[in-house]
């Protein structure tokens, strides 16, 4: 996985003109992909993009996938903190479903569900158990150096299994209006999640980019021996990552169980791990860690939902659903690829005289 | 002018310096065998050999998928597509064999070919396009287990009485034990495996590209063609898995081998491969299987764990053993 | 055919009870859950000692937790078999150790017949077509097209397959039946309503929802009234499985119909071991009760309901 | 640009073994190299000069096929080559040591020599002639190591040796090192060049990267000077002197060589500072495996030299300073209160500073840029919640830039993208930020050009009087005795003498001092 680091391929342009910088800003071609999709669906469903007001708030495909993917650019936001420090948290998707387990259990327990005072402590509850899961998993990586995806796997495994000791292995159904705005509410028109994992995401770059968080973060994930000479305290960082990402993963539980009034231990989150890395990556930023993006992260998230969303209302039968979704990401990726546009640009325009006669390359090579 | 480091570095430092990576495999064998007397002492019936042999026998496959992906771990890359293209070789062998009557002796090699070739592919877009292999092998994985459902929803049962004899074949061990032709193939493959890692141009190009890829290249190391053979290496041992479970369950089913990818890869990092690259042994691999497979076997003894708490005790059996293996065999902190 | 019924009873326990070994697929719904609570609880009713294994959904672990009992040497092996293929092998193995075994919840597509003694359990493809049946008689008399959409349980597996082939077949006899959408929504309430939101975002007049299973109903509820129509009467809801929220819902009208496929089995199950493990003749197939609950039907039967 | 005033090389009888014309190479932002041409002959060695960031990293590797050229001709033996990896320029007959130790650290030394070409017996690599093959190549260069250890294990100074082995050991019809013996003492460097020699004796092409100017001309037949990636001229080192090449590869009025002369003293300061406590003091500090107990004051304003050979154990002297390795025996006092330095993060706390001879492993976060490495350090020390605003990390990395002349002058660059003499100046940046009270610097003249090394060594002697305490180790003896006050000199990890610089302590004096491993 390593990158090669010798070869300009990786440089970003420093000074590009015009449209060249605009394709060669790092969120260019992630943007493109996402539009490519929702014009894709337009032309196939001609008011996918229509948004109308419905009930006082609005209604529309678009609404949806902002809704449906609230979820996943909490969770992938986390996963991009600890992916540029050099790790991965699979155990994202079991605390998505310890957190929706701990606060409907709290919430479907209570004498009065529907009170705020309930559901803020069932919330109380459910982030401070997260906290103490990406605790765990920092100090396994941290302070034991257990490899992140060994250390995390222990708390996937054995997550899901609490989450379904916590919900008795059945689905708890609640009823309580206040927790039901977390993730099926609406607030000035629009979904309450969207606007949360929006605070959210605004924050998280606030503290990362405004505070030097993020260059720490990244200096540990792209030099670690390096980053340990340079007196930084990377231990702290990486516990504080793992935290994070597990109070984003909680966050994410709490309106997937709140949009379906229910907690499903066994199925909710479950393989968004994969989806949210998926979300990282085609976000631009490297799994070998270092320089991170969240921007390019929510528009990864994005693409990922727009793309399920543009299964179901395609009709794709669920037998093709993954080769269709196969086909799709092999193309974002490609288009994301810097080796494959220059392939194809290199092939489009007339090659550049090439001084060295085709045929005669291989003749002089000496055994 | 001759330098003096040798003065410092006596015999048993070297010895040290030299055998360090081996640290880790001799504490996880000894974690291992005090699972299994602990297990022994535990519960009746499981102090056999048999039991162990078991292990093998279920676990054949993974252990050869988990071969195929030591390869690639040990290149600093990752393959997330193993566990549908072991669902896809089921899958297209028994449509094959069973749906189109295409031989058995015919429908093995196909299989294998389509494996390695899938593997090779991948490789090449991750070499030529330099795409990170973590999303080349997602969209394997969504591809291939997508044309699983192409071939059909439902699982095809092999009926044919050859490949029934074939599945039920037991290779006898001396004291009554037995153990699956499966198994005999899965070590064959390991020791394979071992030979190609460690005595063979290709094997150990390999460590170098997980040791420094960019360096490999300066050094004039084939890095593409490498690349490109590690995938093909695992996809072929995919197929090969594929192949086994396919005897193992007499089945082509979709839904097979969900999730294999992340118990290969877990075998190999519990064996002490770095997911890092460049450092690692198949041999460890192999523990690594063992150490899963055991700790399903102690949980089947127990035997009376709800579905939870069988996650949770995986999850902590899991938890004990690499806390023992970093605490025994912690000479790799990554700092 | 005489399998090798040499089991003795009290070979795998020191106490003289009667072992038993239950394979479960996991634990991936309500349904299961309540699948496995009646085992455990009519095993110790019935003075059984249950050996308990969880696949987590996946038959490799099936096969090797059935591979365990053997080596236990339990009295009696019972599985809940997660796809019909492929138990030759480990069947024969309990055979030749002579251990017999009991299907339920679902049967096997073995040839050799003698690999288990009998099975009990449920008919998917026969609930499908309950289902089917409903909706034309619930449209009898009426030449109307009728739009469905179909929420369909995880892709491949058993109960998906078999409740989609059942319902097509039932309904396949009248054209007026056009089922516009259909999609997987994981057996889960938050992909059905997900995957129901974006039905009804894409085609504007559904008439019919069925749903592989209550959850997925539940949650497609849920999409159907945020976006402003009426669960049970603007779009008729079927369902199947039976479980106690989506009685509640039939009571409230939302759900127009519930096949029932039960879960509590255990006391058949445990009647069934003992009989199997002395010896005893056994009916090959043992279906477990079950019925097609309407809203009217509702709130009486709400009460009774355990899961 | 104006062509050379001197006459080229008359054009000899043999055609050259490998020819670039015209090559172009541009970067995203930056021309590494304009029409650039390079002629090698068979038994030659030959300089390519420049300054840091001239782009002779880049010629070689758009020469080996590392990077492909956007305009231009490579031919070998006068035909025309494209290739596009190293290992097919390898074919060729052109083998490389790069500038970077371009190795695989969890191989063994015998494999970094040897893969690719380990001898096979019935396919299987025959680890026994491997190691055999490999132990003598090393001892060619009278080196002693044990050749089945992993590379990691060894110095820098060590992997570069093992990567020159590896180069040599192809039976080449082309030789190029970038600036082999940047970090190389004198023996080994004589090594080296007794080594290039017979080569270029059996005829092969050498082509050499060094910013010494005696290495120079003590070896070489011709120079190619590049200045901003564009073509200087060709020579023949006979038609030069140290200062028209320098003045070919600056271009302008340099400031001079001889400002070396001015910046060089002797030990007066250091005899009326010593007078004071010390600012740092070990006693009998250890680490077993890796170096034996020593002892060591540190005064304020005070430049501390150290010698020795290769991996005498200078670094790893160091490292127990600044808390990078944990000592295990002995105590440490800073100011006088005993400090233990755990980390390096405690040795920061007491404003010490480590400067690493590694820059690639142990310096550079090489993703980030230019700004984001020279002010890590300082960042890190005020902790994560109390940033430099973006303004003072744009003043702090414009100022540096500027002192230490760090090119391109761009602060947005990435750092892996620049050439190894600028990385080394960020990297010298980023720690004379932190206003250190004892800057420790292993090799921090590694890869500088001259120009720099002077502004380096100004900076040094600046810093010593303003009261700054200096430990300053180098491979270049005479450039830590023209700036210490004493000298430590290491022999097999053991310190053996500090001596006093004054005018009787020569070069000959510390090697001497080496050999006999006694206080002269
Ligand atoms: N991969 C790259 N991407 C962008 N710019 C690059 C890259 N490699 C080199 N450069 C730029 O090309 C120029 C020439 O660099 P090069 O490494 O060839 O210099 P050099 O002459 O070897 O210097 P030094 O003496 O410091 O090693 C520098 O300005 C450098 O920043
Ligand atoms: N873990 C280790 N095992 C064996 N030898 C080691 C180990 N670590 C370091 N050494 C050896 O100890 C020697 C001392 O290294 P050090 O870097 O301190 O030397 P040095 O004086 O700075 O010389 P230089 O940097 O020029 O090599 C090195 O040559 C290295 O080979
Ligand atoms: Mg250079
Ligand atoms: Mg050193």
């Amino acid at each position: 996985m390593t990158p090669p680091d010798d070869t300009g391929a990786g440089g970003r342009p420093a000074r590009a003109p015009g449209a060249r910088r605009l394709t060669g800003h790092r969120l260019f071609w992630p943007a493109a992909v996402l539009a490519a999709l929702l014009l894709g669906n337009v032309a196939l469903t001609h008011d996918f993009l229509a948004v109308r007001v419905q009930n006082g708030h609005l209604y529309g495909s678009l609404i949806d996938i902002l809704q449906f993917g609230a979820p996943l650019i909490l969770v992938s936001l986390g996963m991009t903190l600890v992916i540029a420090t050099r790790g991965i948290d699979l155990s994202v998707g079991s605390t998505v479903a310890i957190a929706g387990a701990l606060a409907c259990e709290h919430i479907a327990t209570a004498q009065d569900p529907g009170s705020p005072g309930t559901v803020t402590s069932a919330i109380a509850v459910a982030l401070g158990v997260a906290a103490v899961i990406g605790l765990l998993n920092g100090f396994l990586v941290a302070r034991l150096g257990v490899q992140p995806i060994v250390a995390t796997l222990v708390l996937m495994v054995a997550g899901r299994g609490v989450a379904q000791l916590i919900t008795d292995g059945q689905i708890i159904s609640v009823s309580s209006s206040a927790y039901k705005m977390i993730g099926g509410g609406y607030w000035l028109t629009l979904p309450f999640a969207v606007l949360l994992a929006a605070a959210l995401v605004a924050v998280t770059s606030l503290v990362t980019r405004r505070t030097a968080l993020g260059m720490l973060i990244e200096s540990v994930g792209g030099n670690p021996v390096a980053s340990r000479l340079v007196g930084i305290r990377a231990a702290g960082l990486l516990v504080m990552v793992y935290v994070v990402s597990a109070v984003c993963a909680a966050v994410a539980g709490l309106m997937i169980s709140s949009n379906v009034s229910s907690a499903d231990g066994n199925n909710a989150g479950l393989w968004i791990e994969l989806d949210a890395i998926l979300a990282v990556v085609i976000g631009g930023t490297a799994l070998t860690g270092g320089r991170f993006s969240l921007g390019g992260t929510v528009l990864g998230a994005l693409i990922i939902q727009t793309l399920s969303t543009t299964i179901y209302t395609l009709g794709v039968p669920p037998e093709t659903t993954l080769v269709f979704k196969a086909l799709v990401v092999i193309v974002v990726c490609l288009v994301q690829s810097p080796a494959f546009r220059a392939r194809l640009s290199r092939r489009r325009r007339p090659a550049a005289p090439d001084p060295a006669p085709a045929g005669a390359r291989r003749q002089e090579v000496h055994p | 002018m001759s330098t003096t480091l040798s003065s410092l570095t006596g015999p048993l430092q070297r010895f040290s310096v030299r055998h360090a990576a081996h640290v880790p495999l001799m504490v996880t064998t000894a974690l291992l065998i005090a699972m299994f007397s602990i297990g022994s002492l535990q519960y009746e019936g499981f102090f056999s050999a048999q039991v162990l042999l078991n292990v093998l026998i279920d676990n054949g496959f993974l252990l050869v998928v988990a071969i195929g992906m030591t390869f690639v771990v040990l290149t600093g890359g990752i393959d997330l597509s193993v566990g549908s293209v072991v669902a896809l070789s089921t899958m297209l062998t028994a449509w094959l064999v069973e749906r189109n009557g295409v031989p058995l002796a015919l429908a093995v090699p196909l299989v294998l070919l389509v494996g390695a070739a899938g593997g090779a592919l991948m490789g090449w877009v991750i070499h030529t396009f330099e795409i990170q292999p973590f999303i080349v092998t997602l969209a394997g994985m969504f591809l291939a287990r997508g044309l699983c459902y192409m071939i059909s929803t439902e699982s095809i049962s092999l009926t044919d009485p050859t490949t029934a004899r074939i599945a039920q074949t037991r290779v006898l061990l001396p004291g009554g034990l037995f153990v699956s032709p499966a198994v005999v193939i899965a070590l064959v493959v390991l020791a394979l495996a071992f030979v190609v890692l460690h005595h063979t141009r290709f094997g150990r190009t390999v460590y170098a590209l997980g040791g420094n890829e960019s360096s490999a290249r300066l050094m004039g190391l084939p890095v593409g063609r490498t690349k490109i053979a590690v995938y093909a290496v695992s996809g072929l041992c995919s197929a090969l898995g594929g192949l086994l479970l396919t005897f193992y369950m007499l089945s082509g089913y979709a839904l097979h081998a969900v999730g294999m990818e992340l118990d290969a890869i877990a075998a190999a990092v519990i064996g002490g491969t770095l997911l890092t690259g460049g450092s690692g042994f198949v041999l460890g691999t192999a523990l690594g299987v063992t150490v899963l497979g055991l700790i399903q076997t102690v949980i089947s003894f127990q035997g009376t764990l709800s579905s939870w708490w069988t996650r949770i005790v995986i999850g902590g059996l899991l938890f004990v053993f690499i806390l023992l293996q970093r605490l025994f065999g912690g000479a790799r902190t990554a700092e | 055919t005489e399998p090798a019924t040499t089991g003795t009873t009290g070979k795998g326990s020191s106490d003289g009870k009667l072992v038993l070994g239950f394979a479960q697929v996991g634990a991936e719904s309500g349904w299961r859950t309540a699948n496995t609570k009646s085992i455990r609880e009519a095993a110790e009713k019935a003075g059984i000692t249950l050996k308990f294994s969880d696949a987590q959904q996946k038959q490799e672990n099936q096969i090797k937790a059935i591979r365990t009992f053997i080596q236990q040497k339990v009295d009696v092996i019972a599985f809940s078999p997660v796809v019909e293929s492929g138990w030759d092998t480990v069947l024969k193995e309990a055979k030749n150790a002579g251990i017999p075994v009991i299907l339920t919840d679902r049967a096997v597509d073995s040839q050799d017949t003698s690999l288990y003694r009998t099975f009990l359990g449920s008919d998917f493809v026969k609930e499908g077509q309950e289902a089917g049946k409903w909706l034309v008689k619930e449209y009898e008399g009426s030449s109307a097209p009728v739009n469905l959409v179909e929420l369909q349980g995880t892709t491949g597996s058993a109960p998906a397959n078999d409740r989609k082939a059942g319902f097509a077949d039932a309904i396949k006899g009248d054209p007026k039946f056009k089922v516009v959408a259909s999609q997987t929504g994981d057996f889960t309430r938050a992909k059905g309503k997900e995957v129901m939101q974006a039905f009804l975002k894409s085609h504007k007049d559904i008439d019919v929802l069925y749903a592989h299973n209550d959850d997925m109903a539940l949650g497609a509820i849920q999409a159907i009234e945020e976006a402003g129509k009426k669960p049970g009467v603007d779009i008729k809801v079927i369902s199947v499985d039976g479980i106690k929220d989506a009685f509640v819902a039939m009571q409230e009208k939302k759900i127009n119909v519930v096949v029932e496929c039960n879960p509590l089995l255990g006391d058949q199950l445990m009647d069934l071991a003992k009989k199997v493990a002395a010896g005893e003749s056994v009916p090959r197939r043992v279906e477990v009760k079950e019925g097609v609950f309407t809203q009217d039907q509702a709130a009486a039967a709400l009460p009774g309901r355990q899961y | 640009m104006t062509a050379p005033p001197t006459p080229r090389t008359p054009p000899r009888t043999d055609r050259p073994v490998l020819e670039a014309h015209g090559i172009r190479k541009a970067f995203p932002g930056v021309v590494a190299l304009d029409g650039v041409d390079l002629r090698l002959f068979p038994g030659e060695v030959h300089a390519l000069m420049g300054e840091n960031g001239a782009g002779k990293s880049t010629l070689i590797k758009v020469l080996t096929g590392v990077h492909p050229p956007d305009a231009g001709t490579v031919s070998v033996d006068g035909s025309p080559q494209r290739f596009t990896e190293p290992l097919e320029a390898q074919h060729a007959g052109i083998s490389t040591v790069y500038q970077e130790v371009n190795l695989c650290p969890n191989l063994s030394v015998a494999e970094n020599i040897l893969i690719g070409r380990e001898p096979r017996r019935l396919g299987l690599v025959h680890w026994s002639a491997l190691h055999r093959r490999a132990a003598q190549l090393i001892t060619e260069l009278e080196l002693d190591l044990d050749v089945r250890l992993p590379l990691s294990a060894h110095s820098l100074a060590v992997q570069q040796l093992v990567a020159i082995v590896r180069a040599v050991d192809i039976k080449a019809k082309v030789l190029v090192l970038d600036e082999p013996t940047s970090s190389l003492d004198r023996d080994e460097v004589a090594q080296l060049f007794a080594l290039v020699r017979r080569l270029r004796d059996r005829g092969a092409a050498i082509l050499f990267v060094t910013h010494f100017l005696d290495q120079v001309f003590d070896l070489c037949d011709r120079v190619t000077v590049l200045r901003n990636g564009r073509l200087e001229g060709e020579y023949r080192i006979d038609e030069l002197t140290p200062v028209t090449l320098v003045h070919r590869m600056v271009g302008s009025e340099l400031r001079t060589l001889d400002d070396l002369a001015e910046t060089s003293h002797t030990g007066t300061t250091a005899a009326s500072e010593s007078a004071d406590a010390p600012f740092l003091s070990a006693r009998g500090l250890a680490r077993t495996g890796s170096i034996q107990p020593y002892d060591l004051d540190i005064h304020r304003g005070e430049v501390i030299g150290l010698a020795g050979l290769l991996g005498s154990g200078r670094t790893e002297a160091a490292r127990l300073l600044f808390g990078a390795d944990h000592a295990d025996g002995g105590e440490l006092r800073i100011d006088g209160e005993r400090a233990v330095l755990r980390s390096p993060r405690a040795a920061i706390a007491h404003k010490i500073a480590f400067c690493s001879e590694n820059r690639k492993a142990e310096g550079l976060i090489g993703e980030l840029t230019v700004r984001e490495n020279i002010v890590l350090a300082l960042q890190a020390a005020r902790g994560w919640t109390r940033p430099l605003s973006r303004t003072r990390q744009d003043e702090i990395a414009a100022r540096w830039t500027e002192v230490l002349d760090i090119r391109p002058a761009d602060p947005e660059a990435q750092v892996r993208n620049l050439s190894g003499g600028n990385q080394q100046k960020v990297l010298l940046a980023r720690w004379l930020l932190t206003d250190p009270e004892l800057l420790i610097l292993d090799e921090p003249t590694r890869g500088i050009d001259i120009g720099a090394k002077t502004e380096i060594q100004r900076l040094v002697t600046r810093l010593a009087a303003e009261g700054t305490a200096v430990l300053f180790i180098s491979a270049e003896l005479e450039e830590v005795l023209r700036l210490s006050h004493r000298v430590g000199v290491l022999r097999d990890h053991r310190l053996v003498a500090t001596l006093p610089n004054d005018p009787t302590l020569t070069p000959d004096r510390i090697l001497g001092t080496i050999a006999t491993g006694a206080t002269s």
